[in-house]
């Protein structure tokens, strides 16, 4: 686990500490409303949040520059505002309406907001570890400086994909930032139950000569010193990372699934270690007042408040998007 | 006699199955403690214990393999795919290892097995979770397919299913998991390859499968009212065995064939039967063959878009007497 | 203009893309240093260097799966499968995610990448590495599927392919890499979705593709001479985007359908055309419409047993001279 | 590498090493005349043999008792003739007639034979360690004894299918023995070009708590004995094991290739350490003599003699067998 620095050398400095509890609290408070709107049938389909895991989309979204490419799962809305997409296109697109992300083509599983480096999420387990491989390939055979940065979850490391994404990238030296999400399920499932070794990705780093690499996924700031070394190292030709960090989501795995599989008092144990409140004392270890918090605080509440009001208001997409971009022509045309 | 939904009638034909022959097994990704997340699994776990009824890894390949593996040394296993979408990343064992054993074998080996997934549309679950690939699979030689509409037919299909000694693949439709039937007590098998007259008709036949049942019927009863057409509904069941007997007696007798099917255009499920008929039942025609399908199009998570996609009993009514008064 | 075999094709393709687009690079098993099992790719290592064409590690879903990232961000891949039947081991990039892309994205991403794919069988390599899965790939919403029957086509429709900005499937037959035809020089373009008469008639349309070619086309001649029998021969080249209006068009002139298919019957490319025509051009038909397939069946390695399984001259004279005399 | 022991304390003993070279040369016999018969066109198709493998295939089929399961790959002529499956039905499928395992219907890459516990060659790399995970299951499931053994090749390794199969196999504890034939090439492609690690299968044992067991593939008593220890330790309830097997093919991947990508020098290094002419040497060493040897030499020609007499007089399979046995009931009807 990286551990803290003091603060008369401070590494990571204030502006960006703001940045870190920023993302964090927007995060937190987007996916609050998420949940919302789906108990107020607003949502339809499906949603995933990542309540009890925003510093690791923090961490990595404040380490990365534009033109780096962010590759997520169904459970990606986190990782998507992290880059800097508005909360109103993601919640828009949650509520499957005209002004999503996608205008309600794609839904929750599928945000993707090119224009921020977000290059789409993935509901198929694994897939995008493949995908990913092939956006860092371009960079490196362009001579392109970008990094890819490919976020999943511990249940993944179990599926075919993530083996050979691994091997391919680490041959290929491609750079990209391969960054498991452990919070300990995959679905209803304990990953213990289902994996071989304790650790599933870093136990497994070895197996493609990378080294392990295990860190405390609820502090934002341990998050972000390994995604900038990890992304330096990647930018520089060093090759590619597999980042396992350790967290827990605070609510279930879908939907309102209310985890009635987890043992009691776990979720009580890891609300103790909320990255939000970890994060608002080291603000505070590090000199920031309550008042600088409450502003951040406030400044997302009235984003979020915006950005539902505008959902709300938004229409459906109109028809013609039923058949709409099928092909790269923007048609559908399958015969003359 | 009792009703039940469909959801609870897969739950009672995988109980039947495994409380009859305890070479049944069962695994998948939350099947087991959690009771499946469309819950249609729920107490098997607790009936059969943690030996017949297990959770996997998210490895789809490896629950494919090892359903096969032990298939062909003796078990009877059936292997839950979460989402039917998931096929593509165990398409390998579907498409070319256990479809194609016996055969390669030359008969030394047999897969008696079945896959079971969530097929379909109408969640709003968008282009990755809401696949009709009923088609993907009834284009394998040596695999069957099998469809139910209803929470009778779930359980007896399921049962031949599993009773049969090839590798079956049983389509359980994600929008169907709700909705309610009458089903009779006691063991109930049915027989694979067995299309079912819903709806006596003289006008026209009209094919449909699974979630399309329901709409046909609404779309015939709809037709006969309005537009004074007598349909005939045959809900085809199962594609491979496929009961061409029926579909072809149908035709001979109503002389006009529409398919409804919820899978894209593109060699739909309708596509075979369509050319089945054109050819050995084209003097028993009175006029084109139709098909009403979803665009060839992956599908939108939208709710108000993916209505629009998957053809409805609106769009049946409209399509089918235009084209009868046309 | 020189004679030129299929296999040399293949790499003249390649190669034109490449020197004309920096962005064009090429991965694949065995395809550089070796040159391909085919021997399709010899060269091309030497001239466009280990930067531009890659030796993989056996990871399918990794080849296609970097494809599809270099290509959404703005490379134009090309990717080998080395033999088609391989499409099951990463049918997930082919079915869910290439295809689905641009339209879950509401187009702010493309996926401009070729699959280039042995496909077919006539090689006696049994079930596993001779399938015809070109109708796996014609169902699949978002994907474009080209099967070239000569080394001109194979040629201008890569060509075109590789300046597509969809992902497209090309099937290269196993069975033609050994054929010869002749080849202008220079730059040659086709373009997708265009069928080919290749021998106008006027009794019957023959459609046919890949090595199925060559056969319709030998039959087409004996039925000429022997039973009086003038066949339209159309090569169909592109099966997505297809060429409805020259198939109609056919159609409307001769009334009568035949199809002649390597894939196994179910739900083989022709069901969906005899789909159409039964609809479309119903009341130009003079009669059944016919399709001669492979039957639906695995194909056997023995060398008789494959040559009886897949249509030749021989089945194809028999069938439809019974069925227009009949 | 496991070591020799002393004479004295042999553990292994005359009948088994005497069996263990019978089924090397009989391999090796067979092998030879498969590539003569491809050269003759005799052959058709593809086949892809054994040649300088031999010592892995022995090793494990010796240790393997009667019900025990064969996987295999299209490399599995040995695998199958070490289970005692007859030469003539082996090459008889080869030449795809009558007589072969499957009359034809398979082909080399494929050949099975149940009855000898083959349960099959798989031809699509990786499959085949998912289904050996549902045979040995079964073993499980149903308390029998009988283990499942499983062969594949080094280029494997980096497909999805092996990773799943191992941590499957390794949660559910399940009786099975993965052995990788590393013979340093896939197809014609080095392993080490596409590999992330040194030694594709050992050095990712790890990865599913694996012990890591890598052997000398040409000395079939270090195989031999790596297989008892393996298969007794399934057969006991204490789960898979995954061993590397260094070892060569002497001739091409498959067909005539002549093996052109292999740097100059390599197959005569390999040569030097041809499993048969060690295990002469090891005979001699345990006291054989020259003629016991020239007998089990004369008896494997004499076996391979007859049977390429008689599958040079079979006939083909007759043309109904092309529609047998699509289905379980013999037929291939899909249509009523
Ligand atoms: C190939 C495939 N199999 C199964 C699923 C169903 N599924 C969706 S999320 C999930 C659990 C994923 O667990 P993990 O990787 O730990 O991510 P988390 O949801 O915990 O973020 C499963 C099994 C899927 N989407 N894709
Ligand atoms: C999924 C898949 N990809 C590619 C191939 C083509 N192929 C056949 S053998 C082979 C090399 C296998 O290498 P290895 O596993 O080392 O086995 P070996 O042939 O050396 O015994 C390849 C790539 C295949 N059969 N299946
Ligand atoms: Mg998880
Ligand atoms: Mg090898």
């Amino acid at each position: 686990m990286a551990s803290l620095q003091s603060k008369e050398n401070d590494d990571i400095g204030h502006e960006t500490r703001r940045e870190l509890y920023r993302l964090q609290i927007e995060i937190r408070d987007a996916e609050k409303r998420a949940y919302d709107l789906f108990l107020q049938n607003l949502i339809k389909g499906t949603s995933h949040l990542s309540l009890g895991q925003e510093a690791v989309a923090a961490g990595f979204g404040v380490a990365m520059k534009t033109g780096d490419k962010t590759f997520c799962t169904y459970r990606g809305h986190a990782h998507t505002l992290a880059r800097g997409a508005p909360v109103e296109g993601v919640l828009g697109e949650l509520m499957l309406r005209d002004n999503g992300l996608m205008r309600g083509k794609g839904g929750s599983m599928h945000l993707t907001s090119a224009e921020h480096g977000v290059m789409g999420s993935y509901a198929i387990i694994g897939a995008h570890l493949c995908i990913a491989c092939g956006s860092a390939w371009r960079a490196q055979y362009l001579g392109e400086k970008d990094v890819t940065v490919c976020f999943f979850g511990d249940g993944t490391t179990n599926i075919g994909a993530f083996h050979e994404a691994l091997n391919f990238a680490a041959i290929w030296k491609l750079p990209v930032v391969f960054v498991c999400e452990n919070n300990l399920y995959m679905e209803y499932t304990p990953i213990g139950d289902v994996t071989a070794v304790q650790h599933p990705a870093a136990d497994r780093a070895a197996a493609y000569g990378l080294p392990r690499i295990l860190i405390d996924g609820n502090d934002a700031d341990a998050v972000f010193r390994t995604a900038r070394e990890a992304i330096a190292k990647a930018r520089d030709g060093g090759g590619p990372s597999l980042v396992e960090c350790l967290t827990y989501r605070h609510s279930g795995h879908s939907r309102a699934d209310p985890g009635k599989y987890r043992p009691p008092g776990e979720l009580e144990r890891w609300l103790e270690r909320d990255p939000i409140k970890i994060y608002r004392q080291r603000l505070q270890e590090f000199g920031f007042t309550q008042e600088q918090i409450d502003a951040v605080d406030a400044e997302s509440k009235r984003k979020v408040e915006e950005a539902t009001t505008a959902c709300k208001a938004a229409p459906q997409a109109p028809p013609e998007l039923l058949t709409a971009d099928v092909y790269a022509d923007g048609g559908w045309a399958w015969r003359n | 006699m009792a009703e039940l939904s469909y959801r609870d009638a897969v739950i009672r034909a995988i109980s039947q199955e495994m409380r009859r022959d305890n070479n049944v097994v069962f695994l998948g990704e939350d099947v087991a403690k959690a009771g499946g997340v469309f819950k249609a699994t729920v107490g098997l776990y607790e009936e059969f214990g943690p030996l017949r009824v297990r959770d996997t890894p998210i490895s789809e390949q490896a629950i494919l393999g090892a359903a096969m593996g032990a298939a062909m040394t003796g078990l009877r296993p059936i292997a839950e795919l979460m989402f039917s979408d998931f096929a593509a990343v165990c398409f390998d064992f579907i498409a070319n290892e256990m479809p194609k054993l016996a055969y390669m074998t030359n008969g030394q080996l047999t897969c008696p097995l079945v896959i079971r997934t969530g097929n379909g549309a109408g969640v709003r679950f968008g282009a990755q979770h809401s696949q009709s690939i009923e088609n993907w699979t009834m284009m394998i030689p040596g695999l069957k397919v099998v469809a139910p509409s209803s929470p009778v037919d779930v359980i007896g299909l399921f049962a031949a299913a599993v009773r049969d000694n090839n590798p079956v693949i049983f389509h359980e439709h994600k929008a169907l998991y709700a909705t309610k039937g009458e089903v009779p007590d006691g063991e109930i098998v049915d027989t694979l390859g067995t299309a079912k007259i819903l709806r006596p008709g003289k006008d026209c036949t009209i094919l449909a499968l699974a979630l399309m049942v329901p709409r046909a019927m609404e779309a015939a009863d709809i037709l006969a009212r309005e537009h004074g057409i007598d349909a005939e509904v045959i809900d085809v069941r199962s594609l491979v065995p496929l009961d061409t007997q029926t579909i072809l007696g149908s035709v001979a007798r109503t002389g006009r064939l529409f398919t409804v099917e919820e899978n894209p255009r593109l060699l739909g499920w309708g596509a075979e039967i369509a050319s089945i008929v054109a050819d050995e039942a084209f003097w028993d025609l009175d006029g084109p063959i139709v098909r009403i399908t979803t665009p060839h199009i992956p599908l939108p998570a939208a709710d108000h878009l993916e209505d629009l996609a998957l053809p409805n009993a609106a769009r049946i009514v409209d399509r089918i007497s235009r084209v009868m008064n046309g």
